[in-house]
């Protein structure tokens, strides 16, 4: 068992004195658990979380966001817009690669053609869409132009966002298909080994840019149940868990030698309707069901007290989201009166799908609950989650429950791909909602590069999704990430991704 | 003997093709579209569509599935939709885990069963034998996800003795191999009771005795031996079974192994590796099967001479 | 007369079962001389084999229980023996050949193996000697040496029998109980196996119960004859006694179920009716539903053993009214007329 | 018969026949009945499933609460006299849940055996009966299932066809057909060997007679005894399955999905899921000892 | 010269078994009389019951002719065949797995009935049959596990003198059975024969039960046929060396008769493959060197019958 250490680890220790080892080993080693493991290190194969959450250590993106989702200098030290559709950028000096190389502007051309390369097939491609790479201009090893197709406001949140972290092309040509086994960055941790399923071991990068991280060694491990992830925690086999399970909290807060930081994350799940389909056409209908729901029992018994009722589309911590937003009030006799408007005042029958996820099924069950005071009866179908999501994207649903993650930290990211009515389907609008004033304040939105200006579009168009009501809002999420007490300096990402750069341990 | 086994490997040729079918077709007509699960939702429909003529998905089910097949057969399985690596080195870095937590859960079933079966057999209706067939009965009927979630409040949080996920050490394989040992323990000590009671109802046994042979030469040599031909059929049974089925016990102690993985890549649709992972384990089933039949022979002077 | 090898007093051994009590041996009494062969005959389910099993004190207890009696073997009562002495008497002074070659041999245990471990548990040898031993009785029985190393199944139904007698005479035993050790077996190998059982027991001066259910067999082996019907010997007594001048109506009836070799009959004279449950026996004596010669009394009072012929080297014990004193008078001519 | 001179054998004449009397006409079936009476552990396993049975019948007038109803005023309280086995997190009543849960049990247990015993019979009683090349691909067909760890067989079928209740008796079911057709093969091979079936033949009885008629009924014992033994394990798979989220649908209280639900509760309320896991239990016990029982009771060889 | 019922000319029947070929019955003939009894006698595996079989259709054979009043029972269409199997009946050797378990007394003597759709007087004819054997009217809804050998055996044979049987293989009808029911048994075959004017094949290897019940004996050895001839030239006068040891073998109950036994060596060869010659000759006491090579043909004896061997 014990068997498939690191062979490099073997090398280095012969040096050394084993016992001095063995201490520093354990001064210095960060263990962090999550709940799945990444499938590659290739932050261009993948857009998961458990994956990002790992990149993000070993590389780095153009630009940075910092804890208030407000975008910062990344390995650009500086940038400026030259026109809609041409922004100029200047590389820091002296960033080294995980393998020696300097970093150069054409690693970032490099990065981004690979990452729109159809060959590639990375599902984090669309996060560039808008961004031309093959006409990337390089004007010296530190300056670039960086075209694109169209005007696109938000596209510092994108360039910020973990799927372009930049690659180094010798180390990419040189693992070929096994790049996401041994991926070469620029982040303050590099890769060194990885038992699959359960722990990525990576080492501080000691020539970083910033200087050294404060742990010598960061792993990864995989945990699935919340509930062992939590045990890991108390027993000492993880320093930091994230995603701690909602029941969890109280232990986690009360015990004395573990912490607990809790945060609002991006993400918003919805009950959507299918608009295109009887009887939620009906505006009446949607509104109704948005007045006889509560959502405090599902914060309260889904999520024990993690994140809060939604009250708009976006969850606050995004760049954008409308903070004065009402909702609906929870008021059963509007509900009745407003389904005896649309003629359905016994109510009817109605599938509620979700996919198998616990707190979804939960959520599914207490909307069940609560819609059959006013009569509507509903079937709940837990679908396997690529059916799920085909079936969806078809429009063969009724109700559904879902969530959205606005993963740049945007507005544009949490409303335009889930409410334009060109992204009908698959791209993210499964409500089907198809409202012109909607259509044209989110494009205004993404080609208003004056703040103020495209703030007010998304107010506007937050408005009137609340108004017409294609979801109802839930649940905001927060992000309850639980530590041991001698774990310091840790600062916790609203994307859920945290840097791990600062952390210290004072064991 | 020789001859026996080569025939034995030819037969199961058929049987993993029809494995390979079967698979194949579950997940064929698995509704989801593994270019959309590996470009994600968002992905452009032009972007898609290239991806599924790239992999061959545009082709009719026959001519996909003798495409796979033939790869397959050329000891190809693909490669991983998530993590695009191949499915062989997949599977074969999980089996390891699979292996050791399968092999010592059988190991430790049968070093309870048998003797626990040989002495409920031998004291039929005593306490002892009450006791460890309760014993037995429950073991088979808690459900085995609940009994390792128990092993882990109790010996990891009350009494932490054991680490309660994870597979690095010695430690860590201790609960992992309880929980899947004690119910295997249950079947095997089940199994091994009665087939020793019929045996210890045998004449031949009763000619031993006539010797005057003490009884636990009786047990030992005379009735062991025969009695343990149904329980090694169970015993190959349940380490088959565990091969593959110690999804949720590796769920429960994130244990990397390869009833997880395929479930996992169930999950997510990476279909080669489904396939390649059932197919594995399929093989890997077969042949324990086969060893099975093997052993039996080598208990059984009659089987072995049927073996030609 | 010589000295009594063997004697069986009053045992009775009941089988306990759901449905009721089976009273498999019920008051046995016999005895047999150093030398002797003895012959019990009876039909199915007569209690023949319990009978045996009482004598090895391996009647299986549930369902079987000793209830009473004593069996004096070189004038130890062996019931009351522990079972480590009894260890030490199995197989070494008291051998038994079982009903059923084809299932009394271990199938996964070498022959030669089977025989040696009496041989080497009984004479302190070690395990090769025991083997060379083991191999020598095979020759004696008639089987190659080189045998020793071959499993049953290899083995045809004649062979396997002299296996078994092979295992039983190992140890040279005084006692050597045999339970019909030909019944599974054609005719021409039954002839064979016989043969060498006469050899041996001949050669080694050993003692034998033969168990069976054909009186040619008795005919040709046997020294003495012990009837067995329902638990009960209803009649003991020598070879020439009893082929001469057979007493007891049952003994009587078998007899005359047997298609003579000799004779053009034209009906078998067979006893009437079909062997009582055992369960259920009825009132009296258990033979007189199927008894020609039953009067009433028959049919409520329990028989008597009735011991006649005393002057002769041997007794002629019969369970039956007809010869017991206090009843013989009430048969009348017409009845005993058969 | 034309002509029939009356010869009665006078052996008949028996003396107990009154006692015999009320005997004769038992069927085997009634014998094994009557053995397996004086098996305790038998007689609690068949209390125990009757009490099963019974609860799913009477749901309706035993259970405290209607199973789906929310109270969001008693979330996950412990056992009370309001909630005798306390409350799960929607503040629903467990007891009524596990009590209404019987009927899903008992419909994955019997249902999914019912499906997996009529397949395999059939299959095995072809493959015994006719033999040869029939007999060579229904096996190989079942040893194809049956290189196929079950629990994989039923997630691949579950994700295939959905995750509902009857999807999840097929997939349950179909992984227990290998069973039940190697047995019933096993039995057909032996019992077409056997003389009465011979002695049908020979009376010019057809291929359907002799197996609905001599074969199948014959083979009865084993199947039934396996039957009981699978419905344990067929409702423990499904537990299984439900533990991977693959089970029943929300809020349809099924055992197994309450004991995995519950399980991430095991520290804070234990209530939760051990009720439901110790439903389960006492269940299977039930089965598996009324299933041992009737092994026994149906087993000739241990008649005596 | 009589009716002959049944001929069987040149009649084999090999089986393909893993050894190889296994030749169960090899080349024998025989007719039986119609009202008379053929015995048929020999070790356990020389193919008396695959001749009885072969003799019903139940398995068809590899080679040879057998004639049942005179027609080829191999060319019967469906119709013949159906007739066939109500004139041509079988009782086995034992009773307690030749009558199904799961059926009682009545089903079981009616099941001839319902096969061959005779649907009137059921009930009468059920109990009609049940006196005839000997079996009390209350037996029947009696289970075979409830009866003991002897009355289970005559329930056998109720079933198959159900449909007016012009012929019965008796397969071994007694040997499971204790002396005094066997006895009875055979008391009421005879009885049946005479009444009922029945044709045996009757099959055993107790030559003292053969003797009692047959008009003719034929003697088999490994598949072959050895000797056939009247029963009573067959015990006063055996002429082949099988049947003269056969015979001394015989236990006999009785301490006038000094016997003289003639005790063969070894075991019965196996019917696999057996090569050519005598397939006595391993055992045989009075071999000759053209025994080993040469198979003796199955010749007419004068005023005895026919005789396989080369001595004669
Ligand atoms: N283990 C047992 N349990 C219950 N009853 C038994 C047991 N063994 C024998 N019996 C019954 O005891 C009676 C005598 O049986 P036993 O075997 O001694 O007869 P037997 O004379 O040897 O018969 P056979 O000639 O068939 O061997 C029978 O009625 C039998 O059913
Ligand atoms: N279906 C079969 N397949 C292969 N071999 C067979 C088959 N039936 C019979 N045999 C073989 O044919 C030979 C003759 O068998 P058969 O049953 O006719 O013997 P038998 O004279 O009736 O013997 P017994 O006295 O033991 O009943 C035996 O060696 C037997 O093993
Ligand atoms: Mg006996
Ligand atoms: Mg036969």
């Amino acid at each position: 068992l014990t068997g498939c250490g690191d062979p490099d680890e073997e090398a280095g220790e012969q040096d050394v004195d084993p016992d001095e080892v063995e201490e520093k080993l354990d001064e210095d080693v960060l263990i962090v658990a999550q709940g799945a493991d990444a499938p590659t290190l290739d932050p261009q194969a993948e857009n998961d979380q458990p994956s990002s959450r790992i990149t993000e250590q070993i590389f780095e993106t153009l630009l940075d966001q910092d804890e208030n989702m407000e975008v910062q200098p990344g390995l650009a030290k500086d940038w400026e817009v030259i026109d809609d559709t041409t922004y100029k950028f200047e590389l820091r000096e002296g960033v080294k690669f995980h393998n020696g190389e300097e970093l150069t502007a054409d690693d970032i051309k490099f990065t981004y053609q690979r990452l729109l390369d159809e060959d590639t097939a990375s599902p984090g491609a669309f996060i560039l869409d808008m961004v031309d790479a093959d006409n990337i201009e390089i004007i010296d090893d530190y300056t670039f132009e960086l075209p694109l197709h169209e005007p696109f406001a938000p596209i510092e949140f994108h360039l910020a966002h973990s799927v372009t972290g930049i690659l180094n092309e010798d180390a990419v040509n040189e693992h070929g298909d096994d790049f996401g086994q041994n991926p070469v960055g620029t982040g303050p941790f590099k890769f060194s080994d990885w038992d699959v399923g359960d722990r990525v071991y990576l080492e501080r990068f000691d020539d970083h840019w910033r200087g050294k991280a404060g742990v010598r060694e960061l792993h990864f491990r995989n945990v699935e149940e919340d509930t062992n992830r939590t045990i890991e925690l108390e027993t000492g086999g993880a320093d930091i868990i994230y995603d701690v399970s909602p029941t969890d909290l109280d232990r986690v807060e009360e015990a004395e030698e573990l912490n607990l930081m809790r945060e609002d994350d991006l993400s918003t799940e919805y009950v959507g309707f299918n608009m295109e389909v009887e009887p939620f056409d009906d505006k009446r209908v949607r509104q109704a069901i948005n007045y006889a729901l509560t959502m405090e029992p599902v914060v309260e018994n889904v999520y024990y007290g993690l994140g809060q009722p939604a009250r708009g589309p976006l969850a606050p911590a995004v760049y954008g989201a409308h903070e004065d937003l009402e909702g609906y009030e929870h008021d059963l006799d509007k509900a009745k009166e407003l389904l005896a408007d649309a003629g359905y005042e016994d109510g009817f029958e109605v599938e509620l799908w979700t996919n198998e996820q616990q707190q979804r099924e939960d959520i599914a069950e207490i909307v069940q609950g609560q819609l059959s005071q006013i009569g509507i009866d509903v079937d709940i179908s837990v679908r396997e989650w690529g059916a799920y999501l085909e079936e969806t994207a078809q429009g063969e649903h009724e109700m559904f429950v879902l969530g959205w993650v606005s993963v740049t930290g945007d507005a544009d990211y949490g409303l335009y791909s889930v409410f334009h009515s060109d992204e009908h389907g698959a791209a993210g609008n499964r409500t089907f909602l198809a409202n012109e004033e909607v259509d044209e304040l989110l494009e205004k939105g993404r080609e208003a590069f004056d703040e103020e200006e495209r703030l007010e579009y998304y107010r506007e168009v937050q408005e009137i999704i609340t108004e017409e009501a294609p979801w109802v809002f839930t649940h905001v999420g927060e992000q309850a990430v639980g530590m041991r007490d001698y774990v310091e300096n840790f600062t916790i990402n609203p994307a859920g991704h945290h840097s791990l750069f600062d952390i210290t341990l004072s064991k | 003997m020789h001859k026996y086994i080569f025939k034995r490997l030819l037969q199961l040729i058929p049987v993993l093709i029809g494995v390979v079918f079967i698979v194949f077709t579950i997940t064929y007509i698995t509704p989801g579209d593994p270019a959309t699960i590996l470009l994600g939702e968002q992905a452009p429909e032009e972007q898609v569509k290239q991806l599924r003529r790239q992999m061959g998905l545009h082709l009719p089910f026959g001519a996909q599935f003798f495409n796979y097949l033939s790869d397959v057969l050329q000891g190809d399985l693909g490669y991983s939709l998530t993590s695009g690596r191949p499915v062989t080195v997949e599977i074969l870095e999980r089996f390891p885990n699979t292996f050791i937590l399968s092999t010592g859960a059988v190991i430790l079933a049968v070093l309870i069963g048998i003797p626990v079966g040989i002495i409920s057999a031998t004291r039929q209706y005593s306490k002892i034998d009450n006791i460890s067939m309760l014993g037995a009965l429950l073991g088979v009927s808690l459900p085995n996800f609940w009994q390792g979630m128990m092993a882990i409040l109790l010996f990891s949080v009350w009494l932490p003795i054991f680490p309660s996920s994870g597979f690095d050490t010695w430690q860590h394989a201790v609960l992992p191999i309880v929980t899947l040992g004690t119910s295997s323990a249950a079947l095997i000590t089940r199994m091994t009771r009665s087939s020793m009671l019929e045996v210890l109802r045998q004449d031949y046994i009763r000619t031993a005795r006539a010797k005057g042979l003490d009884e636990r030469t009786v047990v030992i040599k005379h009735a062991l031996k025969n009695a343990l031909i149904p329980v090694i059929t169970v015993i190959g049974l349940q380490f088959g079974f565990l091969l593959g089925g110690a999804v949720l016990t590796e769920r429960i102690f994130s244990i990397a192994g390869l009833g997880r993985l395929i479930v996992d890549s169930i999950r997510e649709q990476n279909f080669t590796v489904v396939q390649g992972g059932v197919l594995f384990i399929a093989v890997i089933f077969s042949l324990v099967n086969l060893l099975v039949d093997i052993l039996y022979a080598y208990l059984d002077p009659r089987i072995k001479a049927q073996y030609k | 007369m010589s000295e009594k090898l063997l004697e069986v007093k009053d045992l009775s051994i009941h089988y306990v079962t759901e449905d009721g009590r089976v009273k498999a041996c019920d008051g046995v009494n016999f005895w047999l001389n150093k030398g002797e062969t003895l012959g019990l005959v009876g039909e199915t389910g007569a209690g023949k084999t319990t009978t045996a099993l009482g004598i090895m004190n391996l009647v299986p207890d549930p369902p079987g229980v000793v209830e009473n009696g004593e069996v004096y073997f070189q004038e130890e009562n062996l019931l009351e023996k522990k079972e480590a002495q009894l260890k030490k008497i199995r197989g070494n002074l008291i051998s038994m050949i079982f009903q059923d070659p084809m299932t009394s041999l271990n199938p996964v245990i070498t022959i030669g193996e089977q025989i040696a471990e009496g041989i080497q548990l009984h004479q302190n040898l070690n395990s090769s000697d025991a083997m060379e031993k083991a191999k020598e009785m095979l020759e004696v029985v008639g089987l190659p040496k080189s045998r020793a190393n071959d499993y049953p199944h290899q083995f045809s139904g004649g062979m396997k029998q002299r296996v078994v007698i092979a295992i039983a005479l190992a140890c040279n035993p005084s006692l050597l109980i045999a339970d019909e050790p030909t019944t599974a077996l054609d005719v021409t190998i039954q002839a064979q196996v016989l043969e060498v059982m006469k050899d041996l027991v001949e050669e080694f001066e050993t003692s034998m119960l033969m168990i069976t259910h054909d009186l040619g067999i008795v005919a040709d082996a046997c020294d003495k004859v012990a009837i067995m019907y329902t638990g009960k010997i209803v009649e003991f007594t020598d070879k020439k006694t009893l082929f001469t001048s057979p007493k007891h109506p049952y003994t009587k009836g078998l007899f005359g179920s047997i298609p003579s070799l000799d004779d053009d009959e034209d009906r078998l004279n067979p006893i009437k009716g079909l062997m009582p449950e055992p369960t259920e026996l009825p009132e009296g004596c258990p033979f007189n539903p199927r008894c020609p010669k039953a009067i009433d009394v028959c049919k409520e009072v329990h028989p008597e053993e009735v011991i006649t012929n005393e002057g002769e080297n041997s007794e002629h014990r019969v369970l039956c009214h007809m010869f017991d004193s206090r009843y013989e008078h009430k048969f009348t001519d017409s009845t005993v007329k058969s | 018969m034309t002509e029939t001179k009356t010869k009665k054998d006078p052996s008949l004449a028996d003396q107990n026949q009154q006692k015999q009397k009320e005997q004769v006409g038992r069927s085997q079936w009634a014998e094994a009945w009557r053995r397996l009476k004086k098996n305790k552990s038998a007689m609690v396993g068949l209390f125990l499933i009757a009490l099963l049975f019974l609860s799913a019948l009477t749901a309706d007038f035993i259970a405290p609460h209607d199973y789906a109803a929310q109270n969001y005023d008693s979330i996950t309280e412990p056992p009370s006299s309001e909630f005798p086995l306390g409350t799960d997190h929607l503040g629903r009543c467990i007891l009524s849940r596990i009590i209404y849960g019987t009927r899903l049990s008992i419909q994955v247990g019997f249902i999914a055996i019912a499906i997996s015993l009529i397949s395999g019979s059939l299959l095995g009683a072809m493959a015994g009966y006719f033999g040869n090349l029939a007999d060579n691909i229904i096996m190989r067909l079942v040893d194809v299932i049956l290189a196929i760890p079950p629990i994989l067989l039923a997630i691949a079928i579950v994700s295939a066809i959905g995750p509902s209740l009857t999807n999840l008796f097929i997939a349950v079911g179909i992984g227990f057909i290998p069973q039940f057709a190697r047995i019933v093969r096993g039995s057909v091979l032996s019992l077409k060997e056997e003389e009465f079936v011979e002695a049908a033949q020979a009376l010019g009885a057809s291929n359907k007679r002799l197996i609905v008629k001599h074969i199948l009924p014959n083979a009865l014992a084993p199947i039934i005894v396996q039957a009981t033994l699978g419905v344990a394990m067929a409702i423990l798979s499904a537990a299984g399955l439900s533990f991977i989220g693959l089970g029943a649908q929300p809020p349809d209280p099924e055992w197994g999905s309450m004991l995995s639900d519950g399980m991430r509760f095991i520290r804070d309320a234990w209530w939760i899921s051990t009720f439901p896991g110790l439903a389960i239990a006492t269940t299977i016990l039930g089965l598996n000892l009324f299933g041992d029982g009737l092994r026994d009771a149906l087993d000739p060889r241990l008649k005596d | 010269m009589a009716d002959k019922l049944l001929e069987v000319n040149g009649l084999k029947r090999y089986f393909n078994t893993k050894e190889g070929q296994l030749h169960a019955v090899d080349n024998i003939h025989f007719s039986i009389n119609k009202g008379e009894t053929l015995g048929l006698v020999g070790e356990s595996g020389c193919g008396k019951s695959t001749t009885g079989r072969l003799v019903l259709r139940l398995i068809p054979p590899t080679d040879g002719e057998i004639k049942f009043e005179g027609q080829d029972i191999k060319k019967f269409d469906k119709k013949a065949i159906h007739k066939f199997r109500r004139d041509a009946q079988i009782v086995f050797q034992d009773p307690f797995s030749s009558l199904n378990p799961r059926m009682n007394v009545k089903n079981i003597i009616s099941e001839p009935f319902e096969i061959h759709n005779i649907r009137e007087n059921t009930k009468t004819r059920v109990s009609e049959l049940m006196d005839l054997v000997g079996l009390s009217s209350r037996l029947l809804n009696a289970y075979p596990h409830e009866l003991d050998g002897g009355r289970r055996q005559r329930v056998g044979i109720a079933r198959a003198l159900a449909l007016n049987p012009k012929f019965i293989v008796l397969d071994e009808p007694v040997s499971s059975l204790d002396v005094s029911i066997q006895a009875q048994i055979l008391n009421l075959l005879d009885d049946l024969q005479d009444e009922l004017d029945l044709t045996y094949l009757f099959i055993a290897h107790d030559l003292s039960v053969v003797k009692h019940i047959s008009d003719k004996v034929a003697v088999m050895y490994v598949g072959k046929m050895v000797e056939m001839t009247d029963y009573s030239a067959i015990f006063k006068n055996p002429k082949h060396p099988y049947t003269k040891a056969l015979i001394s073998a015989i236990p006999i109950p009785s301490i006038e008769v000094e016997q003289r036994r003639i005790i063969l060596e070894g075991d019965v060869p196996s019917p696999v493959n057996p090569g050519k010659g005598c397939r006595f000759y391993s055992r045989c006491f009075e071999r000759k060197d053209i025994c080993k090579e040469q198979e003796p043909e199955l010749n007419h004896v004068e005023g005895h019958g026919l005789v396989a061997c080369h001595n004669v």
